[in-house]
């Protein structure tokens, strides 16, 4: 972004998912405002985070997300009244699903950042790149992706070269 | 011949020596499935396996082929079959080796599908007789036997006081067994192990069938689908359901292009994008199950699809008995 | 396994407690029928094979006289009141037969509005246990063959149902194996339950059983089944797998009975109930929130409090 | 036994050469294959279908809408209902579908010559019959009269609109085409009615004449006894069935209607072939 900006072994990819009327308002603020921020995070904007199903969680990681970063409307100025309760609850659960699958929830970050708080957008989204850069890259779900069952995988070509060489 | 127990274990790991894949049952955890094994000693003939052999031939889930595009340019290509792995299968009972034979039909009528028949190709199936059974295996009710030899390449025959008599049925097996001939001695005065005959009523297959060209529409069918959860159990379990769907996965940039087992007790394994689905109701979808086994694979093969390994029977999460349906429309 | 704890001549629970339930079940059944007051009874009837049982939808007097309960009556019936089977039953007013187990199953379903509890005869059954996936059915109920789920239960005695059948014998004492190893997994790295976890589900084949037989998987799209966009990929992968038992036990956190059909008909004997349990435990110490006999107004992920914890939000 | 090297599931890569929207929601591809030997040695019948990949989202099956007897592209026509038919719908000219085929049995369209010929299609029925139409009209004199009955729920609702103005400018084609009724706007020149009902009225001789019939489950029900009453036997009177299909080679076992696969002894049948098969479909 800037001239200072360092360079990393490890660029990690960051997801943000984001309430538009609140936090994408607040990340609003903190460009408009011209405040500097890791470029690491991709932002996807929802109606509220109420709508912000687990799945997306998922979905992101096995896409090749390092982290996750959920952020809505502080408790009470929901536009939709009750979204952000919901989600609070919600994803108060998942953390426990995710955690006893045997995912780190350093990976996964939520927060509450409203409309004016264009300063503790920069504020979250740095302390996740930081953490998630010294964790690494989230390998799990990759390696996952490139799992196949045994009985379709191939042989590697020296296994094969191994087999033909025998009489 | 003879081979003992030692020097099955021995032949297998003379086999992963010479870098062949030998798959066989093995227990993981509570149950035993076909899979690849690491050493002789991890094969397990007491069970049989839960999933059915098919899966050396015909996978879960295959890539059958991967795209790509950049700048503008869409690139496939195909997986390279000639790194398919060569493979013996090890351990399996009449019920499991001799669906592969039953399958070939489909999967080279008119078309050849390279995927499931270099893989019949590159595996050699060492087949053993059936001692144990129970009361949901009914392969001779479906012309087989616990020591029918269709499908096995090499058959092993337990013997009393340990051991197996073996018997070469055609050329692959007669090549592994030449290949390894200091493990096999000369037969021995031991008497074979009782074969394990399931206890069930006989059917007339084509008494069945007769009556299945003629009752598309019966009460029955709605009788079972009262049950029927409509889940792919039954489908996936079997060692002769061949049914699979075609789906891209990845994303739109690069991806691959992938074939994996479907079940016709799916709702939505015939439905058409415009939500028109011409099996709508489960009692349609278990009569096509009971048809394509039963008739239609008849019809366009003269084959049956199904082997009596009671599989289905056993892991129906609503107790729905294949062969008392059977028994039911036999008695018709 | 605690396989030597009791030996197969004296068995586990004495088999005329069953039979006492299976005769209360027939009169009941008989009676209801006779009397006009439902058009069918949900129960159970014997299998081909021994020991063998199946659900079975009487709407004849001689259909009623032959429902049973043994240590074979596995299936959650509730499954027939949700909209996923509702079709096969007859109209009108009908009767089912239900476990402790089940029947948090149906007060679940009516909590969700799927049925109304004056359209059901609820039988209940006073049930010592029943076996659990991979038991031998022909062999008499032993504590190795026991469900998991048996060991833990809290609900042997059905409340606030229209009849209670049999009565409880008393009831072994078994260590609880499930929290034993909820509690094995909990003291592991994430790394190692990670490992744990992707084994399982490697072996998943997708034939979709677990959703199938779960009462509270009625949505006539499953979110799995959608493809526009494909939130979860069908083939029976690695990664597919995982997302789908994890998005399962996400939906059904705050819903499930406890019933552990989709442990039971597992052919791959994955053990999903270890997720069920631990979402239900986390949700009870969150939100005090537990499963009920009794129909309850909300769950714990359809309402909220405005002072619910959320140390875990920056 | 085989060629093994021959992957059966990989299609050919086809360039999209030119985009029509026939409806709001009703769209031509015409396709180029990418490869030139493929281009001049791809060859098919009127009446048989093939795979068409979006390649990320899947395959869908289509006929092949183009004419035998044009050579150089093919053409499907869809309308975007699903996954793959609205990602081909995002796709631009010069983009990249795949395409595998052709597949299936086609119209035995030897055994038409000397006959007359009455198409009659509804909606987005017609590509089946138009392959057919235009070999028939480009082999003009092999046939007697040729008579195209056309209709779709709206004006708007009809595919190929250009060239129904072409067939309709022939004088060796009697064209009629018609709207349900509500469905005609101010400057309608067609008919106004049900297809089965503007057949009826056509009243097209069964005399040495094959009946060529494509069309949504209801037009079809309601077309066969009209045809019957206009003396046509089943065995004059040709459709073609559709259903959902993943691999087009007999074996992924979900298009079958009874023992006969859509995708292998079909799609064309006559209906005869259909009234013999059992009601699923």
């Amino acid at each position: 972004m800037h001239a200072e900006k360092q360079h990393h072994a490890f660029e990690p990819k960051l997801v943000a998912f984001v309430c538009t009327w609140c936090t994408y308002a607040g990340a609003d603020l903190a460009g408009t405002s011209r405040m500097h921020y890791p470029s690491n995070v991709r932002v996807v904007k929802f109606p509220c985070t109420g709508r912000i199903d687990p799945v997306f969680i998922l979905r992101a990681f096995q896409k090749g997300a390092d982290g996750v970063l959920v952020s809505g409307c502080h408790p009470g100025d929901c536009h939709y009244m009750a979204g952000n309760f919901h989600a609070r609850r919600r994803f108060a659960a998942f953390r426990q699903l995710l955690d006893f699958v045997g995912v780190d929830l350093d990976r996964l970050q939520f927060s509450w950042v409203s409309a004016a708080e264009g300063g503790k957008w920069v504020e979250v989204v740095t302390e996740l790149t930081e953490r998630i850069r010294q964790m690494g890259p989230m390998r799990e779900f990759r390696e996952l992706d490139a799992e196949e069952h045994w009985s379709a995988q191939l042989d590697e070509p020296e296994i094969r070269a191994a087999y033909n060489a025998i009489p | 011949m003879t081979l003992t127990l030692d020097n099955l274990h021995r032949l297998i790991d003379a086999l992963l020596a010479k870098k062949v894949r030998v798959v066989g049952p093995k227990r993981t955890g509570a149950i035993t499935v076909y899979a690849p094994l690491a050493k002789g000693t991890e094969l397990d003939l007491d069970q049989l396996p839960r999933r059915s052999a098919k899966e050396v031939f015909f996978p879960p889930c295959e890539t059958i082929l991967s795209f790509e595009k950049r700048d503008g340019k869409t690139t496939v290509s195909d997986p390279d079959l000639d790194l398919l792995p060569e493979t013996v299968l090890i351990g399996v009972r009449p019920c499991d080796a001799a669906a592969p034979g039953i399958l070939d039909a489909v999967f080279s009528w008119d078309y050849d599908d390279p995927f499931y028949l270099e893989r019949r190709k590159r595996t050699t199936i060492i087949g053993i007789a059936c001692t144990a059974s129970d009361d949901a295996c009914f392969c001779t009710a479906v012309g087989l036997a616990p020591d029918a030899r269709q499908g096995s390449d090499l058959f092993l025959v337990p013997l009393q006081g340990g051991g197996f008599a073996v018997e070469s049925l055609d050329a692959k097996g007669s090549a592994l067994k030449e290949r390894h001939a200091a493990l096999f001695s000369a037969g021995s005065n031991a008497q074979p192990l009782p074969l394990a005959v399931p206890a069930v009523d006989p059917l007339d297959l084509a008494k069945v069938k007769a009556w299945l060209d003629e009752n598309f529409e019966h009460p029955l069918w709605q009788e079972i689908a009262d049950r029927c959860a409509g889940c792919g159990a039954c489908a996936f379990l079997c060692p002769a359901c061949h049914c699979f769907d075609i789906v891209d996965e990845g994303g739109e940039g690069s991806g691959c292009r992938r074939k994996h087992w479907d079940a016709c007790g799916f709702g939505k394994f015939t439905m058409h994008a415009s939500a028109h689905n011409p099996r709508d109701v489960q009692a349609q979808r278990y009569r096509n199950r009971i048809m394509h086994k039963f008739k239609y694979y008849a019809d366009k093969f003269g084959q049956t699809l199904c082997t009596g390994c009671g599989r289905c029977i056993r892991w129906c999460p609503v107790g729905i008995d294949i062969k008392a349906v059977l028994d039911e429309i036999n008695g018709k | 396994m605690t396989s030597n704890h009791q030996n197969t001549e004296t068995p586990l629970i004495d088999p005329a407690c069953y039979a006492a339930a299976t005769a209360a079940i027939r009169t009941e059944a008989v009676r209801l029928l006779v009397a006009g007051e439902v058009a069918a009874v949900v129960g159970y009837r014997a299998g081909r094979r021994t020991g063998s049982v199946m659900p079975d939808v009487a709407t004849t007097v001689e259909a009623a006289g032959q429902l049973l309960f043994s240590p074979a009556c596995q299936n959650n019936l509730a499954l027939f009141l949700s909209k996923a089977k509702r079709e096969v039953l007859p109209h009108g007013r009908v009767a089912i037969v239900v476990k402790g187990c089940d029947l948090r199953a149906l007060a679940g379903l009516i909590g969700e509005s799927q049925l109304r509890r004056d359209e059901v005869h609820v039988i209940g059954v006073a049930c010592p246990g029943v076996f659990g996936a991979n038991a031998d059915l022909s062999k008499p109920l032993s504590a190795e063959g026991l469900a998991r789920k048996c060991r833990a239960c809290k609900v042997h005695l059905p409340e606030g149902v229209d009849l209670v059948a049999g009565t409880l014998p008393p009831l072994p004492d078994l260590p609880d194996l499930e929290a034993e190893e909820i509690a094995r997994l909990e003291a592991m790295t994430p790394q190692e339950r990670w490992a744990f976890w992707t084994e399982q589900f490697s072996r998943c084949i997708r034939c979709l059983a677990c959703r199938q037989i779960c009462p509270f998987c009625f949505c006539t799209q499953c979110l799995c089944d959608r493809n526009r966009p494909q939130a979860v990929d069908t083939s029976p992968r690695p990664a597919g797998n995982t997302a789908w038992h994890m998005v399962r036990a996400m939906h059904l956190a705050g819903r499930c009975s406890g019933c552990a059909e989709c442990e039971r008909v597992c052919p791959m004997d994955i053990p999903l109930n270890l997720l069920n349990r631990k979402m239900a435990q986390e949700l009870y110490e969150l939100y005090g929130f537990e499963a009920s006999m009794q129909p309850q107004e909300q769950t714990p992920l359809t309402s909220y409090r405005d002072n619910d914890d959320q140390s875990f939000i920056k | 036994m085989c060629d093994h090297n021959k992957n059966i599931y990989k299609p050919y890569l086809a360039t999209i050469d030119a985009i029509v929207d026939e409806t709001p929601d009703v769209r031509t591809l015409r396709l180029v294959f990418q490869d030139e030997v493929v281009r001049d040695s791809f060859a098919f019948r009127a009446g048989q279908f093939a795979e068409y990949s979006a390649f990320g989202f899947g395959e869908s099956t289509f006929c092949i809408a183009s004419a035998p007897t044009r050579n150089g592209y093919i053409e499907c026509c869809f309308r975007s209902v699903g996954r793959v038919t609205e990602a081909l719908r995002r796709l631009e000219v010069g983009e990249t579908v795949g395409v595998r085929g052709p597949y299936g049995n086609s119209f035995p369209v030897e055994q038409f010559f000397g006959k007359n010929l009455v198409f009659v299609a509804g909606g987005i029925a017609l590509p089946p019959l138009r392959t057919l139409i235009w070999q028939c009209l480009d082999w003009r004199d092999k046939f007697g009269d040729i008579t195209i009955v056309y209709g779709a729920r709206t004006e708007s609702d009809l595919v190929y609109k250009r060239e129904l103005a072409e067939w309709q400018e022939r004088g060796d084609v009697r064209l009629i085409k018609t709207v349900d009724p509500g469905g005609n706007g101010p400057t309608w020149d067609g008919q106004v009615g049900f297809v089965p009902t503007v057949l009826e009225h056509a009243a097209p001789s069964a005399a040495n004449t094959i009946a060529l019939v494509c069309g949504p489950p209801v037009m079809i029900k309601f077309t066969l006894p009209v045809l019957e009453k206009l003396g046509f036997t089943d065995e004059q009177i040709y459709t073609t069935l559709e259903n959902r299909m993943k691999c087009g080679l007999g074996k992924c076992g979900r298009c079958n209607v009874g023992n006969v696969y859509v995708c292998k002894d079909g799609p064309v049948f006559t209906a005869a072939q259909v009234k013999a098969m059992p009601q699923e479909f």
